[in-house]
């Protein structure tokens, strides 16, 4: 008896407990519908499907630009990112006691400030080097804001390489720099391909930085927001479950990528 | 036989703490070496820094002859078992084992050839394409020796490699270590805490505690003649009796107990009368007898039996709060529980007077 | 030899560390700094310092009125989120197999998608059930971004739950309700700490969702940024200053509060 | 005595797999008694059976005569200490031991007195308000131990409890256990897969291999009785010889093996002429001779010698590739390595024929 109680309870939770999932993503299930409805009017009913919406968006030569900006600061800004914050990681993991608990506090400053902050201290700064608005200052904004997240991902797997691995290595004959290149650069494979992933995700999707230091060459977010000034139509809606296709993509791709490497290991 | 390697007057710290107070240290030529302690003893700071992966604060490491405190580790003559194999996971078993020589600069079919002989040495054949987490224990084991073995070395250090495997392996790579120093004929220093090991497998071992040598000599020699109270009750077990040395002669010390007098073999460190001494016993030198023996005679009570299979182990306590443990064979003797008081008794040379 | 080598090697990296970690929060600096400087140019020279532009904006009833509208959104969705995220986590550690794996793949959907497309699905969404735009749509875009990672945060910790702690409640004569509330809530109090501040910060600093959901009454990023369509002046730096403060005080305070946990267990 | 516990044809699985095969045991009351035996034989499962964590698939679980078998944890009589003992980390040791007097609503004084008297039943005064990260491992088993008796169950479960403690406080929790098991005359199921601690320990013995119960009794009985191989090679060591039985009269038995015959003690199974049979013999029952003694007789070269303090082991190897392990008393006799071979014996009531 009070087993069967327990299964009905345990039925009902689970039961609840999928409805509410629903709930999280039914928005975002909601957005790519529309974008499929042969009508202007965003809501219920849907009397027919089209394709037409994805045609047209993908026709559009300002939206293939936004691509293209988007897609140069992102890869641009990444790459940096990946050098310097791994750089950093490494120098911070060598320092001792309060110089490496201060860096550690600095480096996660930037972290903390809300975006929209963060934006406006970067024009300003930008405009106290004399850096012009425009791609330029997206990339720099891009990469001191992704910084901080390589170095933190890459620090937090250099905490679990065993201090033998390299002692190893040095046993075995290779100098600092070779055993730094032959076992450590290996061992911090998944964190830079993680961060490599969060980086790329992180300019795509920024929309803070990319306004306030933006020119006349739109990104993709920048561009959908223009576009939303005159209300949101289904063309946005395309762009926008495109978007999130691609960003969901990649997010499943590096999370396969880091689990096979995982496995391996 | 010629010193392969020597510790002069050695003083490690770390911050503030000495944790080795100028040690002195030979190894042999050809000799399987166990430095041998409690956790924290200084055992693997000591072996580190014959590695080069720590440099003493004074003193001074030599290594066949040469000078080498300052000589970094990839520029030593010696290699290293880590604990924990410390095998690159990225790697296959003979990339592994390559990895010393390609440092060397050594040619591709000279590589392959050695990585061949040092896996059929490690008995690790048809493994040469796998990652090591598709080894198990025993194999990583013997991966990590045979990486270790690669460069032929000097000297071959081992920092607990066996702390890992559980009892069965552990006992069958005791053989195999053995064996493979016996066929390479080079010199082992080995660490562990684990004094079965230690007896089982060295040719000299070094007793250390709180970063000095207590002892050092072959296992008979410290398992029989236990210099210090530590030896004593760091290898095997012993009964201790605290007292005071009355007189000293022929090699036998009387000493004053609580309840009486024992007599026992003096130990190698000068004694005098009036010294606060203890009278060492092992387990199994105990002799059971209902009535008072001739001799050194303790009137104790049992305590508990515990059953072992091949012996069996009695805890006696008497008047004065001691216990004292008899190991006996459960074949040839039976103890059976009860109330009354008996005799315990070993003969003069079976127990030993150390300084308390 | 080999050794003073290193030794300058080592310390020349820690020096372009340093150089390089204060380039990471210049800007913040450079920002602050401008907040008091008695000129409305935001670059150098500084000539003369002045506490004006704060007096100027803590006495501004817009202002006021945001950080209160901020404020309430926060708290309301921070607290539902709590709740709903805490009993999901537990639901979902329940299930088992696939259907575990499917329902942690939708919770993590929403997080990935980026800020603006989330956005603008909330938005049909709201309208599609017929939600005005205003605070409760904003709460309601607030609290379905928060769950997941509120729930993320839960299931981190109760994977570290060892099952013998609330079996052995269960031993001890606890019914399952008992033990979940005198074991494994008190367990959890770490994470329930960490996803109220982290909650309370993404909502705070939420810009994307707060802007295409809100109606009469903006947040504080939304006020700041219609401020800045008339160019940034010294009173939003003001303004921005004492968010990024209060930010990154919550952080450090909940930072501080999880070690002390931390170090008692 | 009657049984406390009866466990009746219990089956377990885990989706297709069957860990518990229709087991029968019976757990006296106030014994101590141990399952023992390899990881995943099941023990850990029955156990679990006992405290109602696991429900079987078919089968009896019987507490104090009545079915519990579908009655949760939390309204059974018995108690369980966890291997990781699953302290409270939240709640003081005085909360912990509380823990199950206050589910019952005892009154608070009857708590208060309850837990003093707990805490001076393991020895702990004076830590009532520290939490149990501030406790040793000892310390920390002590706790587990008095908050499972607090609520006086009918039968105390112990999960592998000494797991984690080093060798030294391991043998004196060992001794504490047991005193406390008779100071409070309870029934006592202990599991662990350590054979040494089940002889030390119990009063019966339960070896468990595959789901199954391979054999009980008594220590002794265990260790000089073993009725299958898997016994004789789990309890203690053993040397095995394969070979066939000839015949079987008077409790000994002729078996073939490779290089002549040799005669044992048949064991309790029934045994008929033509079966494979494995002749098992304990390493401390073999004796070394140079010349071929009567009956038992194996010809066999030295492989290794190791010192252990109070015992040595030589390790033999015969023409047949067998490996015959002796334990003997270094102070009694040496052995010299050398290339002749030499003769290994033992008296026939000393081997034991068990199926092979």
């Amino acid at each position: 008896m009070t087993r069967s109680f327990a299964w009905v309870g345990s039925w009902l939770l689970q039961a609840y407990y999928m409805l509410f999932v629903a709930f999280l993503v039914l928005p975002i299930f909601v957005m790519i519908l529309m974008s499929f409805k042969n009508s202007e009017f965003l809501g219920f009913p849907i009397k027919g499907l089209t394709l037409d919406w994805y045609g047209a968006a993908l026709a559009d030569p300002a939206i293939l630009g936004a691509v293209a900006t988007t897609a140069f600061v992102a890869a641009v800004s990444t790459l940096i990112a990946l050098v310097v914050g791994t750089w950093a990681a490494v120098a911070l993991e060598r320092l001792q006691g309060l110089a490496k608990a201060v860096a550690f506090v600095i480096l996660c400053i930037p972290l903390a400030a809300p975006g929209i902050i963060s934006a406006i201290s970067l024009r300003i700064f930008a405009f106290d080097i004399g850096l012009e608005l425009g791609v330029p200052a997206i990339i720099m904004a891009h990469t001191v804001h992704a910084v901080p997240f390589v170095s933190l991902m890459v620090l937090a797997r250099l905490s679990h390489l065993p201090k033998s691995q390299t002692e190893a290595a040095k046993d075995l004959g290779a100098s600092p720099i070779t055993a730094f290149c032959l076992i450590t650069l290996p061992f911090l494979k998944p964190s830079l391909i993680g961060a490599s992933l969060f980086g790329l995700l992180l300019s795509m999707d920024d929309f803070n930085r990319s306004f306030f230091l933006g020119g006349f060459e739109p990104t993709l977010p920048i561009l959908v927001f223009e576009r939303m000034s005159t209300g949101i139509s289904p063309q946005i809606n395309a762009i926008a479950s495109i978007v999130l296709l691609v960003t969901l993509s990649m997010g499943f791709v590096g999370e396969r990528t880091l689990r096979r490497i995982g496995a391996r290991k | 036989m010629t010193d392969i390697c020597v510790l002069r007057d050695i003083t490690a710290r770390y911050g503030d703490v000495t944790v080795i107070d100028r040690l002195n240290l030979a190894i042999p030529e050809g000799a399987f070496v166990t430095l041998l302690g409690p956790s924290g003893c200084g055992k693997s700071t000591t072996l580190r820094m014959i590695g080069g992966f720590e440099t003493p604060a004074a003193g001074q490491v030599l290594l066949a002859g040469k000078d080498v405190t300052h000589v970094a580790p990839n520029h030593r003559d010696t290699n290293l078992v880590f604990q924990d194999y410390a095998l690159f996971p990225h790697m296959t078993v003979a990339e592994n084992i390559a990895f010393g020589l390609k440092r060397k600069g050594a040619p591709r079919d000279v590589i392959r050839q050695r990585v061949d002989e040092l896996m059929q040495l490690v008995r690790l054949p048809d493994m040469a394409q796998r990652l090591p987490a598709m080894l198990s224990g025993g194999q990583r084991q013997r991966v990590a020796l045979a990486r270790a073995l690669a460069r032929d070395p000097a000297l071959l250090l081992l920092d607990e490699p066996l702390g890992a495997l559980d009892a069965k392996l552990r006992e069958e790579m005791q053989h195999e270590l053995k064996s493979l120093q016996r066929a390479t004929g080079k010199a082992f220093v080995f660490v562990t805490h684990d004094q079965e090991e230690a007896l089982t497998m060295s040719d000299v071992v070094v007793v250390m505690n709180k970063g000095r040598i207590e002892q050092q000599g072959a296992p008979v020699e410290l398992y029989r003649d236990p210099q210090s109270r530590f030896v004593a009750s760091f290898i095997g077990k012993s009964n201790f009796f605290e007292g005071r040395l009355q007189e000293a002669s022929a090699g036998i010390g009387r000493v004053e107990v609580a309840g009486g007098t024992l007599s026992a073999r003096l130990g190698s460190a000068p004694l005098k009368a009036g010294d606060a001494v203890v009278v060492a016993v092992r387990p199994e030198k105990v002799a059971l007898a209902t009535e008072r023996p001739q001799g050194n005679a303790i009137e104790a009570r049992l305590q508990s039996l515990s059953y072992k299979g091949a012996k069996s182990t009695a805890l006696f306590a008497d008047a004065f709060g001691r216990r004292i443990e008899m190991d006996f064979n459960p074949e040839e003797r039976r103890i059976e529980a009860g109330d009354s008081s008996v005799w315990l008794g070993w003969q003069d040379a079976d127990g030993i007077v150390l300084a308390a």
